[in-house]
């Protein structure tokens, strides 16, 4: 920095003590927005097990490359035999299903439960956010995480089948719904299974007890649901709404509505209803989670 | 070395402008029920920008207060403000501007000092790389450096007190709330602990509330002391005017000191032994007049005893603090017997 | 009267305590409902199954003896000394003069106290609900043989869950006290190993609390409709039920002896 | 100061040969309640205790060390919750660990503040009782809490407790089968000051009435108002033990700087730069003399005879050195 200074000719002889010292901070302070942000980044890089030891990135990983598994079968199927009958995106989101669960079973107790244990919460709320904030910013990075299983394979899948077709480009233009279509049931699931997840681990500290719970609850509500859905009578007027006890069900239910063709024959519910039921539970489950947040007071 | 020494002590001048300036803390009649428990009685305080100690026992009500101050819960009755921010509508804006160490264990073990003061520092609204070369400064001041890039689960108690002040000033607060924060720590950890604090204030120009139950670390580090008692306020004033008593000498001999308290006792002074006498064998003598520092020294002298120390007793915050909340003080032989 | 229980069995009523005053008792209490949520299902509609089908093969061999149960005691056993362990107030227990085997037999009763209650109480409400449901159930094959009779359902339900019960709390109170995450280890072994390999590979039957509780439900049943392959005589069933826990028990009192409790 | 007192600085490396009557920290001729024989600790590769061997007369002993230092695990391997890697820990004449008969002797206040949160205070105080076979417990009980005066909160749930609670109604647990030998690690952390003295003057008369009772503790300034003796710990090794003030003595061999306010600072300087207990003097920035002496009983005879011959008034004398702060700073130095 004195350097230009030295007389031209002589060698610059440059030294200077510089002030270590703590230093006020005069940059931005980007506020409210920029905080949750980046709880949402930070909340799912941990959950995903980045910057943790393998063994808490392995049941991601297992998961991610069970997702794939369809993907390069269906993909494979369809490159060399094109006429043979493979799954269809109904059929993909069926089978996605349980490895969603699993993966919000997963990464959901992660969000949150260590922030109870651990004695973070304080700390998180002594800083420039608030309650809401905090529980909006853990349902963003699970659904944007679970997104990486409920709509990133399916995206795949709807790329790589028109890469196949003769004319890749206009396939494109032409399937364009099909698209939109996995958006909307990648969006939804991810939200909805999040949200669900989020709420059950909102409960404890303890995050196997979260996982234990999310599990055995996917699973005993779609027996119940199963069982209940047949032992109602297929006429009677509630009988198709019963499809929203269990999420497995639901989302069985909210694949069917989006694809007509497909051979899923749940119920005759619209696509909208499908939507509203599903923000209404997300809704639901913040509000719970809401008060889980409420200061002991 | 001397340098710093130097602007250790010029530095108060320079902080402390003739014209005080506005307090940090103003509350009127600020009142908290927990149902029917009264945490806050009719409180009015007010907390100059200084380095100001919080004092009472469990219970007195000073995390309800500081919860209240950082916006946490909303006050039953009166209002407060900080650094002129409405507690009760301004949480967010007090909270950009505050920094709050909490006396619990509040680290995640599996994640690096670095990794969650950075965190912190961005949950202040702080720019991701910003807040990682804020994160490396703060803990270079707060004495991690190696140990940054570790994981907090192998920390000992006062590398974790540490990260919890580090992330407290992480982004450059103008207050900061330290609950507690030498609890639990080794002697070298406090004396560092109490020197951070202290430069936190003095160098930083940083106003700091130290909440303790430890007195002479607020005796250390704090200017102005607050003292709360159920719920109430009992005493807030600059602790240099809780003052000198004028009552007491403390001397500390080497060996028989009885023919030395025969001879004071001659000479008319009042001679009591210390509560911890059978400690340290110190003797507390009242200070009637500046007579009495050439009579005890002239006792030394002429028995040929070594004065091993003499002291004046200020009234400590102990005798504040006991004379104000009003407890019987159980020290010294009260208990005694019991087993 | 609690002064009695704490006199004669301190751990064990500790751990009741302990049960109660967290939220294990109302995880399991929800989950012993479920098999009555089933039943009133069944309620609903009675043409599924013959009733004594469905409190056979839908309740308890389809959902209480391979998941239910299982999960219902892994919660409650893994608690009673894993949560002593994880919050560390495991020494004072252990710093008593009090023998160690007692310790890990009076935690056991503390689990079976909480655990039995909750998944009798659950079968006897769903026996309960699904005879009121096969007073209307209409046969619809009249076949002669068709058994109808669900008293002698009931007993044999609730002593094979009973040996169930015993044998999970034990084995898993053990493994709470050797691995930290016993509780997700226990899930994986209800899911992965007695549901998904049990049904493919026989033989990892011989080391599945859930195969022996089925032999022993199959023998009390005596009846020729419900079998169960390779199933394991009463006696010897009984006699492993009994072994595994006495093992367990001793195994879980010389952990505790060895054990470094920081 | 009858009784004789013994002191225990290890050299450094050498390793003296364990004999029960010459055992460091023990007053002599006194059976020592607690031995600890050449014990080690390892995790891994990492030494938490590093042969150490002394042992614990009844009266009160404080343990001091540094975070980490070891403390905590020594007081676990003493209560027979740790296994030593390597030594032996001898309470009341048998090993610590494996025999739980020692327990009706033997009471620990740990280090960790969880309790169960479900019980409340009184509950807690009584299973303790019962489980120590007590033939009164509710008379224990009673009598427990009254020691740590928590009668008013002993009927509330223990996870309601403030931080000083909890230390109380451990303590009270701890005691409620009135065992030969205490071991308290941190019972002050947390506390507020009334709640300290009460313990302090609880610890004290604990030590009187003929206990063993060892205490761990950082506040330095506390551990002088109920330690006769100390053991200091320092990196897994023994730095100390023995009687305080004779620890002092002995560090009062080597330098120490005294400061000291007068109305003639000049004059007294002078005066005692002459005396042959002094090697150096300056002043400090508040004008008062900070001397340097490798003499300390002389030096402190010296002072006020100086001053006197001078008729130079001294407000202060206060040396750095006097505090077991600096005792422990010294000896954590090395």
């Amino acid at each position: 920095m004195a350097l230009s200074e030295a007389p031209i000719g002589q060698p610059a002889r440059y030294g200077e003590v510089f002030d270590r010292g703590y230093k006020h901070y005069d940059g931005p302070q980007l506020g409210r927005g920029a905080a949750a942000w980046a709880l949402v980044r930070y909340s799912a890089k941990r959950a995903l097990g980045i910057k943790k030891s393998w063994t808490a990135k392995i049941i991601p990983i297992l998961l991610y490359v069970a997702a794939a598994f369809p993907v390069i079968l269906v993909v494979g199927i369809t490159a060399f035999a094109p006429n043979a009958e493979v799954w269809d995106y109904a059929d993909f989101f069926i089978f996605t299903f349980v490895i969603e669960g699993l993966f919000v079973a997963t990464i959901a107790p992660e969000m949150v439960c260590g922030d109870r244990r651990e004695n973070v919460l304080p700390l998180y709320f002594s800083r420039a956010i608030t309650r809401l904030d905090y529980l909006l910013a853990k349902l963003v990075a699970t659904a944007l995480l679970t997104l990486t299983i409920s709509f990133i394979p399916a995206f795949l899948l709807w790329l790589f089948l028109q890469l196949l077709a003769d004319a890749p480009l206009s396939a494109m233009g032409d399937n364009l719904d099909d698209l939109a279509r996995v958006a909307v049931a990648g969006g939804l699931i991810a939200l909805y299974l999040g949200a669900i997840g989020l709420m059950i681990s909102s409960f404890t500290g303890r995050k196997s007890v979260a996982v234990a719970v999310i599990v055995v609850a996917f699973l005993i509500t779609q027996a119940l649901g199963v069982a209940l859905f047949e032992a109602v009578d297929r006429g009677s007027a509630y009988h198709d709404y019963l499809v929203f006890l269990s999420a497995g069900q639901t989302t069985i239910g909210l694949v069917g509505a989006l694809w007509p063709d497909s051979d899923i024959d749940l119920s005759e519910l619209a696509l909208w209803t499908y939507v509203a039921v599903m923000l209404v539970v997300v809704a639901i489950c913040c509000l719970v989670m809401l008060w889980r947040y409420v200061p002991d007071e | 070395m001397i340098a710093v020494d130097e602007r250790t002590i010029a530095a108060p001048m320079s902080v402390v402008p003739e014209v005080a300036p506005p307090p940090v803390v103003e509350a009127r009649g600020l009142e908290k029920r927990y149902g029917r428990h009264l945490a806050l009685d009719r409180l009015d305080l007010t907390i100059p920008r200084a380095s100001v100690g919080l004092l009472g026992a469990n219970g007195a009500g000073k995390t309800t207060l500081l919860r209240l101050l950082l916006g946490l819960a909303k006050p039953s009755a009166g209002q407060a403000s900080v650094l002129g921010f409405d507690t009760r509508h301004q949480g967010i804006k007090i909270r950009e501007r505050v920094g709050y160490m909490p006396e619990s264990d509040c680290l995640p073990p599996g994640t690096t000092a670095a990794d969650f003061v950075g965190h912190m520092a961005e949950m202040s609204g702080l720019p991701s790389r910003a807040a990682r070369q804020r994160a490396a400064d703060v803990l270079y001041q707060v004495g991690l450096d190696e140990e940054r890039y570790r994981l907090i689960k192998g920390f000992s108690t006062g590398m974790k007190q540490r990260v919890k002040l580090a992330q407290a000033i992480v982004h450059d607060p103008d207050l900061v709330f330290l609950d507690e924060p030498t609890n639990g720590m080794d002697p070298q950890g406090r004396e560092d602990m109490l020197d951070l604090i202290a430069r936190i204030h003095r160098n930083l120009g940083i106003a700091v509330v130290v909440s303790s139950h430890i007195l002479e670390d607020i005796e250390r580090v704090c200017q102005h002391v607050v003292i709360l008692s159920g719920g109430r306020l009992v005493v807030s004033q600059p602790i240099g005017d809780l003052g000198d008593d004028g009552g007491n000498l403390l001397v500390r001999l080497d060996g028989d000191p009885g023919p030395f308290v025969a001879r004071l006792t001659a000479a008319g002074l009042h001679v009591r032994p210390s509560e911890d006498d059978d400690v340290w064998g110190e003797l507390v003598i009242r200070r009637d007049g500046d007579h009495v520092y050439d009579a005890i020294r002239d006792a030394a002298a002429d028995l040929d005893l070594p004065l091993r120390s003499l002291r004046s007793r200020s009234r400590s915050l102990e005798d504040v603090y006991l004379g104000n909340v009003g407890v019987e003080n159980g020290t010294g032989g009260a208990s005694d017997g019991a087993v | 009267m609690t002064n009695l229980f704490w006199r004669t069995f301190p751990v064990t009523t500790l751990t009741v305590r302990q049960f109660l005053g967290g939220k294990a008792v109302r995880v399991v209490v929800a989950m012993s409902a479920i098999p009555c949520l089933f039943a009133l299902i069944y309620l609903i509609n009675t043409t599924v199954a013959t009733p004594r089908d469905y409190l056979v093969e839908v309740v308890f061999r389809g959902l209480m003896a391979p998941t239910l149960l299982p999960i219902m005691v892994l919660i409650l056993a893994t608690g009673a000394l894993g949560n002593e362990v994880e919050d560390r107030t495991l020494p004072y227990l252990t710093m008593k003069p009090m023998g160690r085997l007692r310790i890990a037999f009076e935690k056991l009763l503390g689990v079976l106290v909480v655990a039995v209650p909750a998944v009798l109480a659950g079968l006897l409400a769903t026996y309960g609900i699904v005879r009121v449901a096969a007073s209307d159930y209409q046969p619809v094959f009249r076949r002669a043989a068709e058994n109808l009779d669900l008293t002698s359902v009931l007993g044999p339900m609730l002593v094979a869950a009973t040996a169930g019960v015993v044998a999970t709390a034990s084995v898993f109170l053990f493994v709470s006290l050797v691995i930290p995450r016993a509780l997700l280890v226990g899930i994986v072994y209800v899911f992965v190993w007695e549901s998904l390999l049990g049904r493919f590979l026989t033989g990892i039957r011989i080391v599945s609390i859930r195969h022996y509780v089925e032999s022993i439900f199959v023998d009390r049943l005596d009846d020729p409709a419900y079998t169960l392959d390779n199933a394991t005589g009463l006696r010897a069933a009984l006699i492993v039920v009994v072994v595994v826990s006495v093992v367990s028990v001793v195994l879980a009192a010389w952990r505790l002896r060895r054990m470094n409790l920081e | 100061m009858s009784r004789q007192r013994r002191v225990f600085i290890p050299d450094n490396g050498h390793v003296a040969p364990l004999e029960r009557a010459n055992l460091p920290g023990v007053i002599a001729g006194r059976e020592p309640t607690i031995v600890v024989d050449h014990v080690s600790k390892w995790y891994g590769d990492v030494v938490a205790v590093s042969d150490v061997s002394f042992g614990v007369g009844p009266g009160v002993t404080g343990l001091l060390g540094p975070n980490g230092a070891g403390k905590s695990t020594i007081l676990k391997m003493m209560a027979g919750l740790l296994a030593a890697s390597s030594g032996e820990i001898t309470i009341l004449g048998g090993p610590a660990r494996g025999r739980p008969g020692v327990y009706k002797q033997l009471g620990l206040v740990p280090e960790q503040e969880s309790v169960y949160p479900y019980l409340s205070g009184r509950e807690f105080v009584r299973m303790n009782a019962i489980l120590q076979k007590l033939p009164d417990p509710a008379g224990a009980t009673e009598r427990a809490i009254g020691l740590v005066e928590m009668g008013d909160a002993a009927n509330r749930k223990m996870g309601g407790y403030s931080k000083g609670m909890r230390q109380r109604i451990k303590v009270a647990a701890c005691l409620v089968h009135d065992p030969q030998v205490v071991l308290m690690d941190e019972p002050l952390n947390g506390t507020d000051p009334v709640q300290r003295a009460g313990l302090i003057a609880l610890i004290r008369a604990l030590g009187r009435s003929g206990k063993t009772v060892l205490v761990s503790s950082h506040v330095l300034v506390e551990v002088e108002r109920f330690a006769e003796n100390i053991v200091v710990i320092v990196n897994g090794k023994l730095a100390a033990a023995g009687d305080f003030r004779a620890i002092r003595d002995k560090i009062d061999a080597h330098d120490h700087a005294v400061r000291i306010r007068t109305d003639q600072p000049r004059r007294l300087a002078a005066a005692l730069i002459a005396d042959p207990a002094t090697r150096a003097l300056r002043f400090d920035h508040e004008g008062r003399i900070v001397a340097e002496t490798d003499d300390v009983r002389a030096f402190y005879r010296a002072v006020p005879a100086a001053a006197k011959r001078y008729g130079i008034r001294l407000f202060e004398v206060q040396p750095d050195d006097e505090s077991l702060t600096s005792v422990f700073a010294y000896l954590v130095e090395r």
